[in-house]
């Protein structure tokens, strides 16, 4: 740099939402294709942002293009609100767009970004959620080349990842996907519903809530809309089972903090080495115990 | 209950913050903070791999990236590309030739008569790498008057500062294909999605950018023997490069600035293509943002393993574009071997579920047998 | 379009950009109190993607971005008379663009304040003449001499 | 919030936070296709229309957009900084409901289904007039919606051009405030259960 050079102070600053307008007009024009074609992986020119590829840059690049005055956001990760990461980009999109108010409630939440889990609570029409996806592509571990597993998804070809599905259950007797499990949408293209728990996959089924699926490092942004079918792929003999959380009586766990026994189970080990289980969705928990709270009040009123 | 591991993420945040800015303070009382001027200067290597891998020629801000994420070249290549998205795109320069480039080095392995002549210019090529102990205890007088010793004794009439290409004298004797300009609109990774297969162009491009050493690690495959290219350099060449633009008004060509380069062409051997043309030499191409020899070659090496993948399908990873574009992004592949240590508990949960069915089933099936 | 003799107008961005930016904002700032000065479109301050021409196949790529500011002015000084100019800079400040903009204008068009920009111009050659014999003396002292090599090689060594 | 920056903001369909709400409006249209959305009452003065607004949200010199009934006056086009294309190879095509489409346009690859083009359709009049009855993805079972104004010629088409899912157009209906949506996936049929199919 010329000796003279001095970097400018006062021409800095960040514009709302951090992106250009041009990157997010570029984003919007692909989420739109996203909703009309779906399941489809749309490519589109992902952006650096200030944290690592990985860390949900994807998800963050839809919350920025999507996000405005009268939003109300709730940003997770594992299902809880102050997971480091979440708690990381919750804080980067408040810095970028003052005016955008944030909540942990699933319920007051217009525009949910999360990273593997679906919010326990029914969204409802009014809601989006985004995803942050690592992998978009369930043909990967078939074919490795992006040209040809776009002509498969074009064609509807899944007959290999069936194929693949099978040998697993000829050598472990079981589906061993425990994750991302592969999910076919409006019978047409499967996708990689990011690493959400397979107990997650039914709710994208026919959800009220348009769900966004954003891969920075991969460069694709998907999409499932609202009132859509979602079916995990499945053999007539060996069905889609979600996580087991049965004791060895056969009753179903329940969380030790709420007492809810419909909720994806967090597995603890007390440090006198007694295994606990615990909500994986914080605000679900917590306003299991509310409710318990308020009825417990009105049981002795 | 003290069970909820993934509480209180906020204040740890917040304090890895401040003992990471503590360690960059760690001197003490005897610490002086580094000034962006002595790091594009005097680290003017370790810029220059900052503002290739950044894909933003800009050095001061390089320097403040290297100050800010402490030395870690990865990290600071990276907090130049996020600054990129901030900014709105003005234009595209029309084509820069890089003869125009103003040379402090240029050397060709190929000949040694090239046209201008050879100059070694800066390197390390033949410095003796013994650790110079005086370095360590340097007086700042003694330092400050190195420039003004090596600029005072100079014979004779100034040099020139643009030189003619080795590749067009090897043109012009018929030894390398005949390469016409053209001017087909070159691939913009930046905004466009990468769907293969790609042209050269965004090969380039993505070269251009790549993490050195990922660059070399894959030049180096094809030229152990996982390929066989086995290149010849024809320049190398470090230098300054205007770029020039219309000028709004007039349209006339102004130079808006230069902009440090270091570009390689090597040779490679001749291809027994069809059999109506007469046999030459093939090319590899290298270039990058400041003065970094290694990435440029190992560039122009890949470059010319890649043509002979796209033409003739891969036989090497080197010659798979799919593979070395990829694969070679520091940003890219660095973000993703970090996304490792964030919190996985729902998936891993997902994953005991599975093998713990999969035990169960296993055991019963042992107990049947049994 | 009147061009200033001794330098041509391609070459007043670089003999500026040689100075201290100080100086260019200050003499853009005292014909600013004499002149009057008009955007043609707002200075802004952002990136370019650099083109060049590969040397294999001779395509062009893109090696990479540059910050670029770019200011566009029109400018009339206090004897009524009017002059177009532009600058467009590798640099990230919109404000220093703006001013190489108007010492465009006022030196393409000899408008009043000009001989000022001039003895700038002078300055900035001087200053830009240093860098450069800084350069040609590494490629005079780096030169291989291969003749020399050819006729009394034993001498050659370091 | 602070309401005097945010009226300043929405003032002018070029501001950034006026093509933010303008986008989240066509998401909720293209989300739930045939729910009739009403585009940024908040921005009032003349500068206004639902195709520029439209337009301004999702064009630039990234796309190319076809105007062969020249809807598009020419200050538009260059504040749009966008590129003129024929209907046949442009990623925008804005046309009028009443005019039969006399063009074929991008239907897009099977690898590439995301290049078929989006159609900006003026109509009369949007929840009056001719009632469709549309199924399919964002509709939880079936939505009628009732149009003036849009030629049968275009149903009949926007059938014939969808025939081969993924590949197919979307469409954006608007009038003189409101839009809705119906992407490929949307089949359309009337009231008596006829189909466009031709």
């Amino acid at each position: 740099m010329n000796p003279y050079y001095e970097l400018p102070q006062d021409e800095a600053g960040y514009s709302f939402g951090f992106l250009d307008e041009y990157a997010k007009r570029e984003v919007r024009r692909n989420i739109l294709k996203a909703i009309c074609i779906p399941g489809y992986q749309t490519p589109y020119a992902s952006r650096e942002m200030p944290m690592g590829r990985g860390f949900g840059t994807g998800g963050l690049q839809l919350t920025l293009s999507l996000v405005g005055w009268g939003d109300t956001l709730k940003v997770i990760d594992q299902g809880a609100d102050d997971s480091v990461n979440a708690v990381n980009l919750r804080h980067f999109i408040e810095l970028t767009c003052p005016g955008v108010d944030t909540t942990e409630q699933t319920r007051e939440a217009t525009l949910i970004q999360s990273r593997h889990r679906i919010p326990e609570r029914q969204l409802t029409n009014a809601q989006v959620l985004v995803l942050q996806v690592p992998y978009p592509d369930p043909l990967v571990v078939v074919e490795p080349s992006e040209a040809r597993r776009k002509i498969m998804h074009g064609e509807g070809d899944y007959s290999r990842l069936l194929t693949k599905l099978y040998e697993d259950i000829v050598r472990f007797d079981e589906i061993t996907i425990s994750h991302r499990y592969p999910t076919r949408i409006n019978g047409h293209y499967v996708l990689d519903p990011s690493p959400i728990p397979r107990f997650d996959i039914p709710k994208l089924n026919q959800s009220p809530a348009l769900i966004l699926f954003g891969a920075g490092r991969e460069k694709k942004i998907y999409a499932v809309p609202p009132y859509t079918n979602a079916e995990p792929l499945a053999f007539d003999d060996i069905a889609f089972r979600t996580e087991d959380f049965t004791d060895e009586q056969g009753r179903r766990r329940s969380c030790h903090r709420c007492g809810a026994t419909d909720s994806f189970l967090d597995e603890f080990t007390r440090d006198d080495g007694v295994r606990i289980y615990q909500c994986s969705d914080s605000d679900y928990c917590n306003q299991g115990i509310v409710a318990h709270i308020l009825s417990a009040g009105e049981a002795a009123l | 209950m003290g069970y909820v591991a993934i509480k209180g993420g906020g204040v740890a945040i917040k304090g890895s913050l401040e003992a990471l800015e503590t360690l960059r303070a760690a001197e003490g009382e005897q610490g002086v903070p580094l000034s962006l001027s002595a790091i594009e200067n005097q680290l003017r290597l370790l810029t220059s791999r900052i503002v290739s891998e950044g894909g933003l020629y800009h050095p001061r801000l390089a320097a403040l990236a290297i100050k800010q994420m402490q030395g870690d070249t990865l990290e600071a290549a990276f907090a130049l590309r996020a600054y990129r998205s901030t900014k709105p795109r003005l234009m595209s320069t029309p084509v820069q030739e890089t003869r125009r480039m103003r040379v402090i080095r240029r050397i060709s392995s190929a000949f040694k008569d090239i046209p201008g002549g050879q100059m070694l210019g800066p390197t390390y090529d033949y410095a003796l790498r013994l650790m110079r102990i005086d370095l360590a205890d340097e007086s700042p007088e003694v330092f400050r008057e190195i420039a003004a010793k090596f600029m005072a004794d100079t014979p004779g009439d100034a040099l020139p500062e643009t030189y003619p290409k080795v590749v067009e004298a090897l043109r012009k004797d018929g030894l390398l294909p005949e390469a016409p300009a053209h001017d087909i609109e070159p691939f913009d990774i930046t905004r466009e999605p990468l769907i293969f297969p790609i042209p050269r162009s965004a090969v380039l491009s993505s070269m251009a950018r790549a993490e050195t050493g990922s660059l070399l690690a894959l030049a180096y495959s094809n030229m152990r023997g996982y390929g066989d290219i086995h290149p010849t350099i024809a320049e190398l060449r470090v230098g300054y490069l205007p770029v020039y633009l219309p000028h709004p008004v007039t349209g006339e060509e102004i130079e808006a600035g230069e902009v440090l380069i270091t570009e390689c062409e090597v040779v490679a051997m001749y291809e027994n293509s069809d059999n109506k043309s007469k046999p030459v030499f093939t090319l590899g191409y290298g270039a990058c943002f400041g003065h970094n020899e290694t990435k440029a070659i190992s560039m122009a090496v890949l470059d010319r393993a890649l043509q002979k993948g796209m033409k003739e399908g891969p036989t090497n990873p080197s010659e798979d574009p799919e593979f070395v574009v990829l694969h070679v992004d520091g940003v890219d592949s660095m973000g993703f071997a970090n996304h490792y240590k964030m919190p996985h508990y729902v998936t891993f949960q997902s994953d005991m579920d599975r093998l713990r069915t999969t035990q169960a089933k296993a055991e019963q099936k042992r107990g049947n047998k049994k | 379009m009147t061009h200033y003799e001794s330098y041509p107008r391609r070459d007043w961005p670089r003999l500026l950009l040689a100075l201290p930016p100080q100086k260019v904002m200050e003499a853009a700032r005292e014909l600013t109190e004499r002149c009057l000065v008009d955007d043609q479109a707002l200075p802004q301050s952002g990136l370019a993607l650099l083109q060049l021409r590969d040397g294999a196949l001779a395509e062009p790529y893109f090696i990479g971005e540059i910050p670029l500011s770019r200011a566009h002015v029109t400018v009339v000084d206090d004897k009524g008379e009017k002059g177009e100019g532009a600058a467009q800079i590798l640099d990230d400040r919109a404000s220093l663009a703006r001013a190489m903009a108007i010492l465009d204008a006022v030196l393409a068009n000899k408008l009043n304040g000009s001989e000022n920009i001039e003895i700038l111009l002078e300055e900035g050659a001087r200053r830009l003449l240093r860098d450069e014999a800084s350069r040609s003396v590494i490629l005079k002292r780096t030169r291989v001499d291969f003749s020399l090599l050819d006729a009394t090689g034993e001498d050659n060594e370091i | 919030m602070n309401t005097d920056l945010n009226s300043k903001a929405l003032a002018s369909v070029w501001a950034p936070a006026a093509q933010q709400l303008s986008f989240r409006k066509l998401m909720t249209a293209f989300s739930f296709p045939g729910r009739i959305e009403t585009m940024t009452p908040e921005i009032q003065n003349k500068d206004f229309t639902v195709l520029r607004m439209i337009l301004a949200t999702l064009t630039d010199g990234e796309v190319t957009v076809a105007d062969p009934h020249h809807m598009i006056d020419d200050h538009d086009w260059s504040k749009l900084e966008t590129n003129r294309e024929t209907p046949e190879k442009a990623r925008f095509i804005v046309a009028r409901g009443d005019i039969a489409p006399m063009f074929s346009p991008g239907l897009g690859s099977l690898e590439c289904p995301e290049t078929g083009a989006t159609i900006i359709l003026r109509v009369e009049h949007l929840g009056r007039g001719e009632p469709l009855v549309l199924r399919g993805p964002g509709i939880q079972s079936v939505k009628e919606v009732a149009c003036s104004g849009l030629g049968a010629a275009w149903l009949c088409k926007r059938q014939e051009w969808n025939g081969a899912f993924p590949l197919g157009v979307d469409m954006i209906l608007f009038d003189a405030s409101r839009v809705i949506a119906l992407p490929r996936t949307t089949r359309i049929t009337t009231k008596e259960g006829k189909s466009w199919d031709m």
